[in-house]
């Protein structure tokens, strides 16, 4: 680990405060508790659709959305609940959501991949793969020409990168430069394929070609990640257009909830176990107590807040009543 | 429309109409922007936003580059966030290449998010055929947009019409396809004077008559009216009937009138197949029943890619005289 | 179908039957070649393609990137020159992103060029609601693939036909659609031994009956049949007919049905507005006009991009009870 | 000029014989003739539709084309005729294409956008921007799986070169490995819209990010291009994958035909003049004659040559027939 909680990080404007890194280990304590309550209820045959799982990757989002304001817009993915959590999602109406009820952020309409809170600048899980590029893009460009202070960042995979959509978009964003953040979660795969097997050459490669500075960085440890974000960040901010950050990450649970085991046969349980080891929620932990600015007990006291929240939010949902039938026919035109 | 709006009415082009359109609105509401191929600098290809950018300046008119998708996506985003975008599309045969940004963000957001957000959009596209710039430059793709729940979908066939129309799409909180026949950019016709808005979802009865109904999109309005004078000699009384959306659709004017005259024939430029004259026909078939003296005819573009060579294409488009020997057909 | 044939019958999932098409065709001819995101390490999503990239290689079964209009495009220069090209596309919904692909060149080329080329090319995706996948993965886009010339669309109900349609797609030299349900894949039912193959442009009457006519496609033959059952019951002996093929269309079947039971009932999964049912209505009303007791009934997925919650969803999809109530209705 | 017919081209094998320096001024000569005879019956109202030349560019298609068999595939764009040309296309039945007459390429159902060859490998010129991306791309794979020696070579501008179909066919063929040279004609524009105003990067530097080895030549200058496409074509066929090529030239007659004077004021006269001053044929002409292998009559006769072959073409397409009405309903499906 190179950054440090007293040292100036190099390209941030100051030491890390200790509270954004306490504050970083409870958003990755309840993406994690989020995403394996989704495990178990959806194993239970509790939530229907598809879930796709942000369990080993939540070093991501946490260290890029502790940048953000909440002014700030983000755009996410069909894997997006780290992403909406760490940019301060109530983990009530997301269950609730996830399950198709009447209180969900989308009174059920959505589900897992289509949550939208337009209060905390959150445009949307998607579920068309790249399909949040062209809105955070979009989003960068309102910013621009109403003058106003918000950046985008646009959370996309290594798969989604192979999507023209990204080119086109990271196009119009470097020649009008926008103020927005391509943050490319590169997690090996796209579904059962393997990112070295279907692209070629690198996203940041790809986007310096653009003139967008790139950076990559170990995905898996979220001083890094929050470093690399700033410098990111900042650069929209400032006006100086599009930044591009690549994290190296790995998602623990499969692409998603049918994803189990062998059933696709694309990695190996070696590889699975290799990432276990690189727990980022672990890496900050260890930090945390060996700085010795933190004790033990003020973690496992944020792990059983966690705890309860998330708790506290699947029993909200459960109890939860489903949407009313005349939802079918309102709000598909304003 | 108000004496004095009728008073300030002046001949202008198809082409200038809607130029005027997007200039008030852009002055009424700032964040009203316009993007897409060649709009700034050149004016259009067609030259619909002539001057607008010399007006309105470059942070409000943007000369993107050749990505259709792209712009479009970046258009949904703005929308999404308080600008009033306009996108104009070339070509309607390239909304394909938007297709996703479309049907699957921009017509979709707001059902999926349950009314947290909206897509005030609206992508303006050149269609129809007769220009010989064959198959890839000449459809009419209408049916597509109108198949697809959370689009609107306007075809003007006046110039009156069309600036009306395209106010009322900017200022509509969805997502609406405006769809401009480049046959008729050049059409003349009265329009008013002062800021008038024509609601979507009433059509416009150009020209009544008692013995059939001909219901027309777009530059097949002039067309079918064509046909009207010369059967009127013949002492066939038509009508003639212009939906002027596709959605929302103004069902009742269309049976109502079905009913009036129990002949009826649905002219539209998209492909006949699959197309937007057989949901015309089969509401007016279920709508109008018991009063039909004959089956709802229906004459759409041939089932074919558009060809180049004059004489093929001009055989592709629904004629005046198809739509008279129709008629002929009907009352026989 | 031969005795033999008939002798050799097995039960098979729709899967199972469509993966056996695939592999028997590879086998027949090694110009067929297949692609698609997931499908050769991982077997597809759905697994429909399990255990081809072990027989025939990665040559000729390619994982491909993340980019529908890419892999399209690749499948059409391919289809030129010498491959019949699979593609599979993981939902329909995502067709829309090689739009452009699919209908500027894939369907035209041929015509454009006056037949100096050919694209024998399948584009194999899945369709259909109801498992709870929401607006994005949910939807059954055949009334845009069925609109455009050039391209002829498939959507089978059972295994056997989905073998046999399959078979004549990969061996078609034009561009065939060729949509899968998903909610059929574990559907068991009698498929024949040995290479047989079911010629486009014929409906398949699945019951017969003389009170009413119910045409339906793909899973809503499914859904008919359970209606029929009902009815039988009652004492009201509903015809089902799936035209299997939407492009061509086997028309003279349906209005020989129509005829001869005055009531008539279509049921597609798409969009109802300006959707299959419109095209079907509309040929039916005229077809068969003066032997219909009643307007031709349309029963299509609700106008609104399909919901997530459970009951939301299964409110959008037409359902037994829905097509049980319209023949009461029509019998009224 | 940096080649000479004497020398050994760097990269190439061997001194550029003068057959091949004559053949592509004989091509190139053609390509002109052609051109401007479109442009003045396009002036006087007997060519239909849209006619987009290639005037000014013709070093382009010819240095490239003189390097492929016939057997190799080509793709074109909207300004295809002097690709088709280059190939081999035949003049008379070009001519009678972009007259729509039942003599024409296509029995007049394409038109200037859609001609298409089998038999010389010319997939087509296409009115989609970037249309034949996929299509040569997909030819290259043809090659591939059947283990054929052909190569693919796409044409396309560099406003194609922003949309997404460059990037996500040319990531296939990267990662497949495939026959295929991409070939990016830099004229300054697309339509009336400044390269520079709407590419953020270049060509090269795209293609690279995805390890497409790349090179930028003067596209005026035949025998360079002929060189750099030697080196591009010989990559390709022997099996190292695709290459990239961007030649930087200019379109004399505007974007179409539409495009004269100042209807769309996006460029000056000065500019224009400028290139016109570059003229590749006037170059390879001077070159050829100041190397004393060629005396002057013998390009006055190429030139007399092609003028016969030009105004035969136009005359046999001019008396040609329309297409029978019965072709509306041909061809649809095979
Ligand atoms: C346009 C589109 N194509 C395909 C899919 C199916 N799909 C869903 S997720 C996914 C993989 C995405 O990979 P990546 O972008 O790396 O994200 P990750 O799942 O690894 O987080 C695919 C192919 C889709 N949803 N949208
Ligand atoms: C998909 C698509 N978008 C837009 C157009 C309209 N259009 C035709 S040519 C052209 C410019 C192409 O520029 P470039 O690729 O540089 O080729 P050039 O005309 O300079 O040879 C445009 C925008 C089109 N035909 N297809
Ligand atoms: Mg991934
Ligand atoms: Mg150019």
């Amino acid at each position: 680990m190179k950054a440090s909680l007293q040292s100036s990080l190099p390209g941030s404007d100051g030491a890390l405060p200790l509270k954004t890194a306490l504050e970083m280990y409870r958003r990755m304590v309840r993406i994690r508790k989020f995403e394996e309550t989704v495990y178990d209820i959806y194993s239970r045959g509790i939530m229907p659709g598809l879930a796709h799982l942000y369990t080993g990757m939540e070093a991501v989002a946490v260290g890029v959305c502790l940048n953000l304001l909440q002014s700030d817009n983000i755009t996410s993915t069909h894997r997006g609940h780290g992403h909406l959590l760490a940019k301060g999602g109530d983990p009530k109406r997301m269950f609730a959501e996830l399950l198709g009820k009447a209180t969900g952020y989308n009174r059920g309409k959505g589900g897992s991949m289509h949550i939208v809170d337009m209060n905390l600048g959150i445009l949307g899980a998607n579920g068309i793969v790249g399909g949040g590029l062209g809105i955070a893009t979009g989003a960068a460009l309102s910013a621009k020409v109403k003058g106003e202070n918000r950046i985008s960042v646009a959370f996309f995979g290594d798969g989604a990168l192979n999507e023209g959509i990204f080119y086109e978009t990271a196009n119009m964003a470097s020649i009008l430069q926008l103020p927005v953040v391509y943050v490319m979660e590169n997690n090996g795969y796209g579904e059962y394929t393997s990112s070295d097997e279907s692209t070629a050459g690198s996203g940041p490669a790809r986007a310096e070609a653009m003139n967008i500075p790139a950076k990559t960085v170990d995905g898996n440890d979220v001083l890094l990640v929050h470093q690399a974000a700033q410098w990111a960040v900042s650069h929209a901010r400032e006006g100086k257009g599009p930044a591009f950050l690549e994290c190296k990450t790995y998602r623990w649970r499969g692409h998603h909830m049918g994803d189990q085991g062998d059933t696709y046969g694309y990695r190996s349980q070696a590889e699975i176990d290799a990432w276990t080891e690189k727990c980022p929620i672990r890496r900050l932990k260890e930090y945390l107590l060996s700085s010795e600015a933190v004790t033990s007990e003020e973690l496992t006291r944020i792990d059983a807040d966690e705890e309860q929240l998330i708790q506290a939010a699947v029993k909200f949902a459960r109890q939860s009543p489903y949407p009313d039938i005349a939802e079918v026919y309102a709000d598909v035109y304003a | 429309m108000s004496m004095l709006e009728r008073a300030q009415e002046r001949e202008l082009t198809m082409r200038e109409a809607i130029n005027e359109a997007l200039r008030e609105e852009m002055a009424r509401d700032d964040s009203v922007i316009i993007m897409g191929e060649d709009i700034g600098v050149a004016g259009g290809v067609f030259k619909v936003t002539a001057g607008l950018l010399d007006t309105y300046g470059p942070d409000r008119v943007l000369d993107t580059p050749i990505a259709e998708a792209g712009v479009v996506g970046l258009a949904v985003g703005a929308a999404m966030t308080g600008l009033r975008p306009i996108v104009e599309i070339m070509f309607n045969d390239f909304l394909p290449l938007a297709g996703d940004q479309i049907v699957n963000q921009a017509a979709k957001l707001r059902y999926m998010t349950a009314g947290q957000t909206r897509i005030p959009l609206v992508i303006r596209t050149a269609m129809g055929a007769g220009r010989r710039a064959a198959a890839q430059h000449s459809q009419s793709l209408q049916a597509w947009m109108s198949h697809i729940p959370g689009l609107k979908v306007v075809m003007p066939s006046t110039p009156e019409d069309a600036k009306g129309l395209l106010k009322t799409a900017i200022r509509d909180d969805n997502p609406v396809i405006y769809l401009e026949d480049k046959m008729t950019y050049t059409q003349k016709g009265p329009v008013p004077g002062g800021d008038y808005v024509i609601p979507f979802g009433r059509a416009r009865i150009h020209r009544e008559g008692g013995d059939a109904t001909i219901i027309c999109t777009s530059s097949m309005v002039i067309t079918a009216l064509q046909a009207a004078e010369v059967l009127a000699a013949e002492g066939i009384a038509v009508e003639i009937i212009d939906p002027r959306t596709l959605s929302p659709l103004d069902e009742e004017t269309l049976i109502r009138s079905a009913i009036k005259t129990g002949h009826v024939l649905v002219v539209d430029e998209g492909y006949q197949n699959y197309g937007v004259t057989a949901e015309i026909a089969a509401r007016v078939a279920e709508g109008a029943f018991a009063y039909l003296d004959e089956p709802v005819r229906r004459l759409g573009a041939a089932d074919v890619p558009i060809p180049f060579a004059p004489n093929l294409e001009d055989a592709t488009i629904p004629s005046t005289q198809q739509i008279i020997d129709i008629v002929h057909k009907m009352r026989a």
